[in-house]
């Protein structure tokens, strides 16, 4: 597979130096993991860049909207962070300091993101941050972590195309989600022809961009309708009956919202039978069937790193403590568990590195592995996202998923990827 | 309200209609002390740039004083000129930001990067304009103002009014809206246009820069309320207040009520979008979500809170309402949107003066009558009273 | 695009297309009708047109989750009660709200605008504290789901024809009520002279109360429709707030007729563009359509001309 | 234009008819219909210059529509208005304002939201465009000016109230000297003396009688005592056409005019 040299100027720059960057980085984790795990080392020698760390405490934010439109879909994410932390603070902290949370609202607002991420780091001196949901609210703070230096853990599976020093990627980029279960579907059901339906914004137009050009120049296949609505419209009966004249092996869609609601309920009152029609979603997880109605929705395809249904050994000690703490009735999603992913991987890196400073921390993070991610192993990528399975599972009645397929290997995460573009 | 009747014996000798009052000198030195030295010396680069923001807001607000307060043109759009504004701004940053040597990486270098990722290969036309920074700050203002020009002159000269002009404003904020997510190759989409950095070579992230803006922004902020002075005290402020009030006696007095309005339409679009190229300059950045619906009606409010009549309560309304927003949003995130919803309601039923209408008949007469026997009162030419909305046609 | 079809195919799609638009056309007709009344007839802008329609939704939620505990057995026509019980909810939150808030205002119409605006904020949050911030599912009985096969290729929806129904029931019912029951004469009487019908006798406060009722009330019929094909989530009703007012305004504010008239031309449009369209542009082109045509005939399709 | 308001009096009470071209207003075949319904059919008559013509007629007979044709205020189906030989109906409201055609509407329509002096200043036939109201001085001359009309009005000493505090008599006075202000060379007045005291009609049939003077006035009132004070000539509208037209003794004894209109 292609490597990605394609860093941005505040990147790791060339492979060399990337190599020497991960050379060093081992050699003082090498040393200090079995510190760590004995006494807390003194502050003035982990935290040289004024962090709030103190012999006792690190400070860590969480940025999410609480409020807003977007509180929706971050709840989750605030959630998972919790759980992680309480659960690296019971087992003794990072560095054998307790994390503070400090938690700031974004309020779905972007420019509030950018403030409040200032806070955090310019006030608070937060040591990492764990935070931001859509883009555009990565978009607005990102310049504020690179100025600053800050570190942001992000959860969401997003449109690719970026990679910051100052930023490690726990959600799957495009190519990750993407690619493989087109694979599958094409193998599986033997797919010749795809129809695209999303929302009107840069993930779904950047994501199904990626799937023709895969659905074009690798399955050699065709895409015989890509259709965009703005986000929250509610009438799709035009473009269900395009899917009626076209008549595409595969469904593909991208809608985001309350849109993904009406579009299914209005699928299912129009007779496509999702059990007979393929169709194969990159936007639904648990979160989003809670307000479809697993009846309208059952039969559908969703491809996602992480279900909670999924069965395996973390998987099963994750989800009951996160009904524990947040109630029976809460469904995990994918970014939920990416989210969870953050404070784990944040702590790793801690203590690989032996030290709270970002820039050491950062060195230390690609090719650290983490083998009790709920949704299995998961490993840094130099280019600072993950390297994870895809999976492809059908949606039942109950609103959870029925796991049918799961990528042998990791996937590379690629967010600039050759060809796709 | 009973006023004292005025004998014109002394009055009409000396200058009757000065540009400014004894008392609005005081509130234009009371707010520029607060904006200029009082903030700048209590708060912190990080709540000096907050306030910084809220003050764009304060434009857009100024805007709205003049154009519905005295014209009673209510207008849903204003996200519309503010974003207008601040996307000539960031269109001029953005190139800046996007040197052919900062974007190397790219398959097409020199173009801003979210282009590159449309697959666009060469800078749109319409973006061209913006490589030259005086240009720009020309189209910062005259983009904007031909937009409302436009709109203004089609709606106004069919006495399009009222309620109706409300609601097709709005409805033009909600067609840019899905025109800008949905054109995300020219436009930067619903992320909009980030990852500003320089002015002319000048780095406007630091906290330096930042505090250079904060005054920029609150000079231009005094210069407009000047400036808006001036028209509200020029006979073209009275011929609004009557336009507002009797439109048809204005018109059969021999005044083109329509380019009045304009005036007032375009004026107000003017201010908005130099509100909003400082909030690009001082945020760094500018997306859809400042043009929509939800945007343009908050500003409406800040002019309501403040008092529609009231220049000087336009800012302090913004103020007050962003700041109670970010405690309140902070400490009881739950309970904001109850307030804000609790607060527009209370200012339209109770306070129709907002912040000025409070002082102006609550804590002015007191300080009247205690001056009173200092000075004989101010005479009374200051329009007060809610203005009816004209009605539909 | 139609060179790879058949005749019958396009014959077909043609013929569902123009049931996609009806169905449109109803969906408009039901979300505009109440703030016909509302705006036409009274003159209030009502901003939070939309929540009024969610608390309908959310009735018909509450709804769903009771027969299908208490009473599974009746669960099939559930539906009726909840559009009932929506109608008396929503109507009754709106004589409320007329006689807390509007009833201040008749004389500042640009102000109901501010205050209902700031309803709709309060009420968004109301119903994120009860429900919770993610949509609700609403469960359907299985007889309204799927569609009716009309041919081999033609398929009809039986949601689809739910609302119709439901549109073309409320909106007889409306123009009886308006146009020859004693409680329509009074309402017209009252709009169209406050003072003179006060002086006849008409108790108008009574009838601007029961009026806004009427509205908000024909708002919640509308989304409990609606919960077959949107999604009911706190915010929900602010996405059809837009739309509303342009269909209303566009048919010139003090038809019904017009109104009607209004819903049709516009969903036509817009779903014969979304065909050859994509979704956002046909969305732009309609709205520009329709801000254009308000620009040249600001009075709307259908008004008198009347002496001023 | 700033005549004197108070010029040489008229050389006669009773103008030789000119020839046409000489007349200030010429009203030809004037028709308007309102959905189907013609509430001005075919309506003309003609104005000469100093002449006080009063029009009558029963409630309905499209009175104030006329005046509303007049200064462009509703747009005509059929027929001319012509002013000093330019034709009306094509010109917009405020073009036909400065071309000096004054219009007091029935109901006192004044600014309540400004002072008595803004009021006035307003009226003041200078600064007219967006770009002069900006620029507009307050100078002498606009000062002496609302001062004359003023005092000519009553309201010399309440300049500086509110118009919302005056009676309802002096807001029709105020409206009255918004028009003198601007010096109209044909005034019309919609019922001026509708809904006043005994004493305040007084005073302002003393007014109008003074102001009525070296112009050409349309007038329109029921006050049959103060249309025989003034008139030149009178118009009788019915249902939409001209029933009648002559000096007051003519009309008053023409059969027709007594059945539909004196009658009652």
């Amino acid at each position: 597979m292609a490597k990605d040299t394609r860093d941005t100027e505040t990147g790791l720059g060339s492979p060399l130096r990337r190599k020497l960057l991960m050379g060093l980085a081992g050699v003082p984790a090498l040393a200090m993991m079995p510190r760590g795990a004995f006494a807390a080392p003194p502050t003035s020698a982990v935290n040289t860049t004024g962090l709030a760390v103190t012999d006792t405490e690190v400070t860590v934010g969480i940025l999410h909207s609480a409020t807003g439109t977007m509180a929706i879909s971050e709840t989750g994410s605030i959630q998972a962070e919790k759980l992680a932390i309480e659960q690296i603070n019971a087992a003794g902290g990072v560095l054998g300091r307790k994390i503070k949370i400090i938690q700031e609202d974004g309020a779905s607002d972007w420019p509030t993101f950018a403030e409040k991420a200032k806070k955090l780091l310019v006030n608070d001196k937060c040591a990492s941050v764990m935070g931001c949901w859509t883009s555009a609210s990565r978009k607005a703070a990102l310049p504020v972590f690179e100025q600053y230096n800050g570190l942001l853990y992000y959860p969401t599976f997003y449109e690719g195309l970026e990679q910051s020093k100052n930023v490690i990627y726990t959600g799957q980029e495009a190519t990750q989600q993407i690619l493989e279960s087109l694979n599958w579907v094409a193998k599986e059901k033997g797919a010749k022809s795809f129809f695209m339906i999303g929302s009107d914004y840069i993930w779904p137009r950047t994501s199904n961009k990626i799937a023709r050009k895969h659905i074009e120049n690798v399955l050699k296949t065709k895409v015989v309708g890509e259709e965009y609505f703005p986000l929250g419209h509610t009438q799709f009966n035009s473009v269900i009956n395009k899917l009626k004249l076209t008549k595409p092996d595969v469904i593909f869609t991208d809608v985001v919202g309350g849109s993904n609601v009406a579009f299914y309920k209005q699928l299912k009152a129009a007779g496509i039978d999702l059990s007979k029609q393929t169709l194969l979603t990159i936007s639904v997880t648990e979160d989003e069937i809670d307000g479809i109605g697993g009846e309208n929705i059952a039969g559908a395809y969703s491809c996602m790193k992480y279900f909670q249904s999924l069965k395996n050994p973390n998987n099963e000690k994750f989800v009951p403590a996160f009904k524990k703490m947040w109630g029976e009735k809460t469904v995990i999603g994918d970014v939920t568990q990416a989210a969870y992913l953050g404070p784990f991987l944040w702590k790793m890196a801690v203590e690989k590195a032996g030290s709270f400073d970002v820039d050491k921390v950062v060195a230390a993070s690609p090719g650290l592995e983490f083998k009790e991610a709920p949704e299995g192993y998961v490993k840094i990528h130099p280019n600072h996202h993950l390297w994870s399975k895809t999976r492809v599972a059908r949606a039942k009645t109950d609103g959870q998923f029925e796991v049918v397929y799961e990528s042998p290997e990791l996937i590379e995460p690629n967010p600039f990827p050759k060809g796709y573009q | 309200m009973t006023n004292p009747v005025q004998t014109l014996s002394k009055s009409l000798t000396v200058n009757d209609n000065p540009f400014m009052k004894p008392v609005e000198w005081l509130s234009l030195l009371l707010l520029a002390g607060v904006i200029l030295v009082v903030l700048p010396l209590a708060l912190d680069a990080f709540r000096l740039n907050l306030v910084g923001k809220y003050l764009t807001y304060a434009f857009v607000a100024l805007g709205l004083v003049i154009c519905w307060g005295y014209a009673g043109i209510l207008s849903l759009g204003q996200g519309v000129f503010f974003g207008l504004g601040g996307y000539c701004m960031a269109m001029y940053l953005k190139l800046e930001a996007s040197s052919v040597e900062n974007t190397k990486i790219q398959s097409t270098p020199g173009i801003p990067d979210f282009m590159d990722w449309n697959q666009i290969t060469a800078l749109p036309w319409f973006w061209t304009p913006f490589k030259s920074l005086p240009l720009t700050l020309l189209l910062v203002i005259a983009v904007p103002v031909a937009f409302a020009f436009i709109i203004s002159v089609a709606m106004f000269k069919r006495r399009v009014g009222g309620t109706y002009f409300a609601i097709i404003t709005q409805a033009i904020a909600a067609i840019l809206t899905i025109l800008i997510v949905g054109q995300q190759g020219f436009t930067g989409g619903i992320n909009g246009i980030t990852d500003l950095r320089t002015l002319n070579g000048w780095d406007i992230r630091t906290d330096h820069a930042k505090f250079i803006l904060y005054f920029v922004n609150g000079g231009l902020l005094i210069g407009c309320i000047l400036l808006a002075q001036y028209v509200k005290k020029s006979k073209l402020g009275r011929i609004l207040v009557a336009m507002r009030d009797k439109e048809d006696r204005v018109r059969f007095s021999g005044y083109s009520v329509a380019g009045f309005k304009v005036f007032a339409f375009c004026l107000a679009a003017a201010f908005a979008a130099i509100g909003g190229a400082m909030f690009t300059l001082q945020v760094g950045f500018m997306s859809p979500s400042f043009v929509g619906i939800v945007p343009s009606i908050e500003m409406v409010i800040y002019a309501a809170v403040g008092g529609r009549l009231s220049l000087f309560g336009a800012v302090w309304g913004t103020l007050l309402v962003n700041f109670a927003k970010t405690s309140f949003s902070e400490s009881f995130p739950d309970l904001w949107l109850f307030g804000l919803g609790a607060l527009f309601i209370a200012v339209v039923l109770a306070f129709p003066n907002g912040l000025a209408g409070i002082w102006r008949e609550h804590i002015e007469p007191r300080l009247t009558r205690r001056a009173k026997s200092l000075r004989p009162p101010e005479p009374i030419a200051v329009p007060r009273g809610v203005p009816h909305g004209a009605p539909a046609e | 695009m139609f060179g790879d079809y058949s005749i019958g195919d396009l014959s077909s799609i043609f013929v569902m297309q123009g049931f996609a638009g009806l169905i449109l056309f109803s969906v408009y007709v039901l979300m505009a009708l109440g703030l016909a009344i509302i705006f036409g007839q009274m003159g209030v802008i009502n901003m939070a047109h939309g929540e009024f329609m969610i608390l309908g939704a959310y009735v018909t939620y509450l709804c769903s989750s009771f027969f299908q505990s208490h009473l599974p057995s009746l669960f099939p026509i559930y539906f009726f009660v909840a559009m009932g019980l929506a109608f008396l909810a929503s109507g009754a939150m709106g004589m409320l709200v007329e006689w807390g808030l509007i009833r201040h205002l008749y004389k500042r119409p640009l102000d109901t605008l501010l205050a209902t605006w700031g309803l709709s904020l309060i009420l968004q949050q109301a119903y994120r504290s009860i429900f919770g911030p993610r949509e609700v599912g609403v469960e359907l009985p299985s007889w309204m789901m799927g569609s009716v096969q009309v041919t081999d290729t033609i398929e009809v929806q039986i949601n689809g024809l739910f609302v119709m129904g439901v549109t073309i029931v409320i909106t007889l019912g409306v123009a009886a009520l308006i146009f020859y029951s004693r409680f329509g004469q009074q309402i017209r009487a009252v709009m169209s002279n406050r003072t003179m019908a006060g002086a006849v006798g008409i108790d108008t406060e009574r009838v601007d109360r029961l009026t806004f009722g009427l509205g908000c009330g024909i708002a919640g019929i509308a989304g409990s429709a609606f919960t077959m094909i949107g999604s009911t989530g706190p915010t929900s009703g602010q996405l059809y707030i837009v739309d509303t007012f342009l269909i209303v305004v566009f048919g010139g504010a003090a038809s019904l007729l017009g109104t009607i008239a209004s819903a049709f031309s516009i969903s036509q449009t817009q779903s014969t563009l979304e065909f050859f369209l994509s979704g956002s542009m046909a969305k732009v082109l309609t709205l520009l359509a329709v801000v254009a045509i308000l620009m040249l005939r600001p009075q709307g399709l259908f008004t008198l001309k009347v002496r001023r | 234009m700033n005549a004197s308001i108070l010029p040489a009096a008229l050389t006669g009470a009773e103008p030789a008819p000119a020839p046409q071209q000489d007349f200030l207003l010429a009203v030809e075949g004037l028709t308007v219909s309102f959905d189907g319904f013609k509430a001005v059919n075919d309506v003309s008559f003609y104005v000469d210059p100093d002449e006080i013509r009063v029009i009558i007629g029963p409630n309905g007979a499209g009175k104030t529509t006329v005046l509303d044709l007049i200064c462009g205020r509703t747009k005509a189906s059929a027929g001319s208005i012509k002013y000093k030989g330019q034709e009306l109906t094509k010109l917009s409201e405020s073009a036909i304002v400065q071309a000096g055609v004054g219009r007091k509407f029935q109901t006192p329509s004044i600014y309540d939201d400004l002072t008595v002096f803004e009021n006035l200043e307003i009226s003041f036939p200078r600064g007219r465009s967006v770009f002069g109201a900006l620029t507009f001085k307050r100078d002498a001359e606009v000062r002496d000016r609302i001062e004359e009309i003023a005092s000519l009005i009553f309201l010399k000493d309440r300049l500086r109230e509110r118009a919302e505090f005056l009676s309802h008599g002096q807001k029709q006075w105020l409206e009255i000297g918004m028009l003198l202000i601007q010096d109209p060379e044909l005034l019309m007045l919609d019922e001026p003396v509708a809904g006043m005291s005994v004493g305040e009609r007084i005073k302002t049939a003393e007014l109008l009688n003074q102001i009525i003077k070296g112009r050409s006035v349309l007038v329109i009132e029921h006050d049959m005592k103060f249309v025989e004070d003034i008139a030149h000539r009178v118009t009788v509208l019915h249902q939409g056409k001209v029933l009648s037209e002559g000096s007051m003794e003519r009309v008053q004894s023409d059969p027709r005019v007594i059945e539909v209109y004196l009658g009652h």
